[in-house]
């Protein structure tokens, strides 16, 4: 029963705190925003972003997760409200700040000392970047292999190595960084875990465009890039165990957002598209093969947030099972893809004319046949979704792991 | 759900677990005997207190279902429990109706309730579902005819309550007992042993006023008869997703402990990714299962407006994926699952049938999409 | 381009064949066969497939895939006009006679002696029945792993083991046997192949029920029984390669039986199905889902269909690829489900009242949930599918094999 | 097929295959040069041989095809040599139409189409195809009106073939240039770069009547300009069926070797069953699809009278394949997939649009249902 608040908001504050959410939204979410965040440069991007993360900080929705203590402190059952009323009314998404107030903030929450929190998260509030870098060139499923060194000088460590699927580094300040400091012991051993200012010289960020186009995707190459010793997070060579512990930290609430989001902006385009007559002038939906898949659609779409819900007060609860994470991941990604799959479907040629989306919008931004290439950064990322099913069936279901290759 | 629900739910779940699974089998069929089924008090939860009842809701009964899911049960109790006592509460308060809700509770008699239990179980918003029977006062009494098939549990039945329409259209219901003049009740089987089917005829059958049992009149809460057939057959769609979620739940329990015990090539045929994401899949569906079939029976057990799309949802969900599980426990089970003894094909059959009871799940979807067009 | 025959017959020699089988198949096919196979004994089946076997004996078309000079000798061309027509007029399958014609008869004629061939080729026109003994408790998919021993003792061995799923046992003259000679030999070596008289001592038969409620497959348990040296087939220890070798040799032709069928009696019953009208008076067929699963397993089936063609094509070409013959059992196992899998969705209710089927029909009897559950015999037996896909992977693809656990 | 055949048809696919690997890449598109094209006899495969062309069948275009869709090659192959070249040979003997069959076979001429390319172009038989654009003489001449959209390869074309209805609703082709007053054609920018189109209006457009050319008269044979526009759809349905099965290879292809030489946790990814399975699944999609596809080729080829469902059941299955292939593709690959660079995404939008282009998959069945009802 941990979770401060978890169970002590009586249904009729709920009930209050949605009607106030709903009013905020309706006074604040800026009127067509999405149309105007449609193809716009960069830096507007980011503007807006900036500004909507204040504004929701403004109403104390922006960290809504962390503790009272630092800015945040609704119950689990209060954010289940938040994040509904937010997707009910087509918010802008968090996308910039997202590494910062989940990623950033849990690991600093759970391993960072007093210091490390003070310094930054108010500067998080404040609009301070994070991106995580993690993953490498020949570490992406098999992320314990990764190769970027850091080696310790006196009181610091100088890092060297090639990050890749750096999410917006482009635009952080900060980076949470996995490297390995003892090149002998084995594989998710000798990790240890730093908080790195990415304005330090020896740190050359590339973007690389993705499937659809965009560049928030980046490579962060390291040249004798010097950390101090004060930034290391949690101890030395026990980085693999602090970045495992605080990995899926977010992902419940996240998954809650996301699932909201898909069930009503996603279904909704969805069920439009259906409803606009074609060429021909009949409509889709009119068509009992197309009811069909909208009825199974729904009803998945009510199940993950059925599913989503689930995971976050059984997380508040501390009675959450070991695959939990690992089942809504995987059937939010597939869920997403198959929804935006029948989307390219349903729209048809015009479809494929829709060369830009909203940005600030997620992967529902009714521009199907992005939002469809778009789903793969959910299957493939963050645990492929045949990592995902691993997870489930060995941990979740306690089946016999792999024998490892070569002994 | 508060936690005192939830501690009295695993109770109840422990305590059915263990009956159930005690239970004689008769064949590869688990059956109950029926002292068994009077003691555990099961029968009457949903019937009042004052009709020595538990007095509890379908929130309950669900938890029973899917135990007998789970260990694949051959019972009276849909019949009895979740239709007979459903149909029952459903009613005006005759004399008559609730001497039958103490004897159901008491496991005195055992009932059948003779309405769709087909695709037209799941008919959209709208479109008005025809009772199989017609009744109509003629002399001082009523006459009745009609035929329903695949009327659970209507060989061993006590009591029958036949869903009629009356000359004006409105549903009633009309109580009889076996060997009743008019009346024919003949066995149905069906591959899944574990299920009893009839088919009951009435034919030139007459009853007096006091057997015809109306639903309460319509109010502005959107009561009425037909609203209260819809939630009866709500009832019977729900009762068997609860069972195909145990069913399945069972199969994936079965499946991941062969596969982690089963060697071959030197390794548990459950380290290998084919079956272990095989296995990965099932739970997931499972997991998904379950929260749509908890939707459905707190919505059904308040009696919420929105119930019957809930129910639509789980079981069209549930009771394919039901279907889906079973075949993969047979497929992972390898040549042992086709063998008969393994009982596999037990729920494979089982869940088979439940996927067509009450509403296959394309006739379920269309009530769903009804709401979008 | 090997294959006698193969490339010999002309198109209007085709057509004359066709007209041929066809005017046989009206005079000859037992009418209403399937009505009075229907929930049959055992010996009346046995009786009747005896009886069937002698009849297409007579007209020459039991063993087409036979060498001219034991009494077979169609080529590919005119077996495939044979099969077609055999289907497409619903004849009985040779069910009893399945493994004499093609397992046995293959390997007699790949690596037996001319004797043994004298001996077993013409009593298998005259009716011996054949039964494989091959799987074991312990050895399902990793069939390398049987324990069955055969001890040389003077000019015989004695065999000590215990065989499963060998289907039909209980009718069988004559056994496919293989069990291990070498017993210090790493796993595929040491196996030797043996023709096994069934009315030697020691073998005890025992019928194992499946899910459809048949008997058919049996347990052999061998206990200290003597087969003569002369019995052996193929070279001492090497019975796993000359399995191997003839294991696939029928397969073509049996799919492209199999996929006729499916097409035909198969495909039939299910647009029969959908056309029946139900309980409320309406038409599944009238339904565009309906429609749709119809034009899209139709679609599949036609495939299917092809795919055989080509293989049988290729085969007695000798071009036929390393997987082609596991692509068609899984493409052809995983269809019939889902064909079965959908009449039962379509029947309702009603389906479960079929208790019977109807023997010496394939696995679409009409009775659905039956030839459902059936389906299973296809997608277990003579390689999971979980073994095929892997099949196809290594052999067929050419990805790298999984290591082997332990080193 | 006989043996002389296929070896023609291999030795075309190793030149095809060849000169659009050789091709030059802009950005990650690959296009092929005009002056290679016209070289290569390509596009003049099915003019008969008194016009200069190779006297072939619509059996070697689809090698072509397939071979383009292997290399997502960008080129106006599917406008030329495809859709105008099968239109004039469709028509009658008009003098204007053996100048410009002589002309696209020399590569003097890109032909564009404007016919239905979405759902309309797989209407089941006895539903009729409405042509976009009306046609109606006036005054000795022609007045031409109506819209296209969609329309392959109208941007870059010299010479323009409108599908139109006469006032009799026969429909007739007219022939005009881009630049003739009324006629406005306008590009239709998409995501997949590997292909043009563009909307094609005409709006107070005037001919002659040596511009309107008809389909031969129907016959007992079933010809007809109805029947002849149905040809034509089914070749552009094919066309795209090709290409689809073309990527659907290349895609499998570069994943086998991906996983074939990617290691992650110590082995090669394609050792594990995950990923091994996965492929295996994708290569029996192509084994089937290729099969599919070859029946509707030679179907096609011949004229067959049942080329039409062949069509529809090689455009359905082989098109819905390729979007899932090339998802796998991504999936397999991934980061590195996800990533512009690969060249994953390339495939995955020309076989998103290739599955509507021509009739959805949905559509085509709805065609091939239509037979059962």
């Amino acid at each position: 029963m941990g979770g401060v608040g978890a169970m002590t908001s009586s249904v009729a504050d709920l009930d209050d705190l949605r009607a106030t959410v709903r009013a905020w939204c309706r006074a604040n979410i800026p009127a067509g925003w999405r149309a105007a965040q449609t193809g716009v440069p960069d830096e507007q991007y980011v503007a807006f972003q900036q500004e909507w993360f204040q504004q929701l900080r403004s109403a104390g929705y922006a960290v809504p997760h962390w503790p009272a203590e630092w800015g945040g402190g609704m119950s689990a059952a209060e954010q289940i409200v938040l994040y509904q009323e937010l997707a009910a009314h087509d918010a802008p998404r968090l996308v910039l700040a997202f590494v910062s107030i989940h990623h950033a903030a849990s690991t600093l929450l759970a391993a960072g000392t007093d210091e490390q929190r003070k310094r930054h998260l108010p500067a998080i509030l404040d609009g301070e970047i994070w991106v995580q870098g993690f993953s490498e060139p020949e570490a992406g499923s098999d992320l314990a292999s990764l190769r970027t060194t850091a080696r310790a000088e006196g009181e610091s460590f100088v890092v060297n190595g090639q990050k890749l699927w750096a999410s917006g580094a482009r635009y952080a300040d900060w980076c949470l960084l996995l490297a390995r400091t003892d090149p002998d012991a084995p594989k998710r051993r000798g990790i240890s875990y730093f908080l790195m200012d990415m304005r330090t010289p020896g740190i050359d960020v590339r973007p690389i465009r993705n499937a659809v186009g965009e560049s928030h995707f980046c490579e962060i190459f390291l040249n004798d890039v010097v950390i101090p010793a004060a930034n290391l997070i949690g101890p030395r060579d026990a980085g693999w165990r602090v970045a495992q512990e605080t990995l899926g930290a977010e992902r419940g609430m996240t998954m809650l957002e996301l699932a909201e989001r898909l069930g009503n902006a996603g279904f909704r385009w969805l069920v439009e598209a259906c409803s606009r007559p074609g060429p021909g002038g009949t409509r889709p939906i009119d068509d009992a093969l197309v009811q069909d898949r909208l009825a199974a659609l729904e009803t998945e779409i009510v199940g993950l947030q059925a599913l989503c819900r689930g995971l976050v007060e059984r997380h508040d609860a501390g009675t959450v099972g070991p695959a939990e994470a690992s089942i809504v991941k995987l059937y939010y990604s597939e869920l997403l893809q198959r929804v935006m799959d029948f989307g390219v479907e349903i729209a048809g040629l015009a479809a494929h004319t829709q060369l830009t989306k909203a940005q600030s919008s997620g992967w529902e931004s009714g521009a199907w046949v992005l939002d469809f290439i778009g789903s793969w950064e959910w299957t493939i990322p963050g645990g492929t979704s045949e990592i995902q099913r691993t997870i489930i069936g060995e941990r979740g279901l306690g089946l016999p792991r792999e024998p490892v290759a070569g002994g | 759900m508060s936690t005192d629900f939830t501690e009295a739910h695993d109770e109840l779940r422990t305590v059915a677990r263990d009956l159930l699974g005690k239970a004689p089998v008769r064949g590869s069929v688990v059956g109950v005997d029926w002292p068994s089924f009077a003691e555990s008090g099961w029968l009457g939860l949903e019937v009042p207190e004052e009709l020595d009842g538990a007095g509890a809701t379908f929130a309950e009964v669900a938890v029973i279902l899917r135990e007998m899911g789970r260990a694949a049960t051959l019972s009276p109790y849909l019949g009895t429990a979740v239709l007979g006592v459903g149909t029952l509460r459903a009613l005006r308060a005759y004399a008559g109706r609730d001497e039958l809700l103490r004897a159901a509770a008491a496991g005195l008699v055992r009932i059948a309730v003779a309405l769709p239990t087909g695709d037209a179980a799941a008919a959209p918003a709208g479109e008005p579902i025809a009772p199989p029977y017609r009744v109509a006062p003629s002399a001082g009494a009523y006459h009745l005819s009609g035929r329903a098939d695949f009327v659970p549990d209507a060989v061993d039945a006590d009591q029958l309550l036949l869903l009629a329409a009356d000359p004006g259209g409105e549903p009633v219901v009309v109580a009889v007992e076996p060997g009743h003049p008019g009346l024919a009740v003949a066995g149905q089987p069906v591959l899944d042993a574990t299920r009893r089917f009839g088919t009951v005829t009435a034919d030139g059958l007459v009853v007096d006023e006091g057997a015809v049992w109306r639903f309460p009149p319509a109010t502005e809460t959107g009561a009425g008869g037909a609203a209260g057939v819809r939630r009866l057959l709500d009832r019977g769609a729900l009762a068997v997703a609860c069972d195909s979620l145990g069913g399945a739940e069972a199969m994936l329990g079965r499946t991941v402990a062969y596969a982690g015990a089963r060697q071959q090539f030197g390794r548990p045929i459950g380290s290998f990714q084919a079956v272990k994401h095989a296995c990965a899949d099932m739970a997931v569906q499972v997991a998904v299962g379950q929260e749509l079939l908890e939707a459905a029976v707190t919505a059904v057990a308040a009696a919420d407006p929105g119930a019957g799309v809930a129910v639509s949802r789980a079981k069209s969900y549930v009771c394919a994926a039901a279907v889906e599980i079973a075949g993969q426990a047979m497929q992972l089970h390898g040549g042992i699952g086709y063998a008969w003894e393994s009982g596999v094909h037990v729920y494979l059959k089982r869940a088979a049938l439940g996927r067509s009871l009450f509403g296959a799940p394309s006739a379920h979807r269309a009530r769903i999409a009804a709401r979008f067009v």
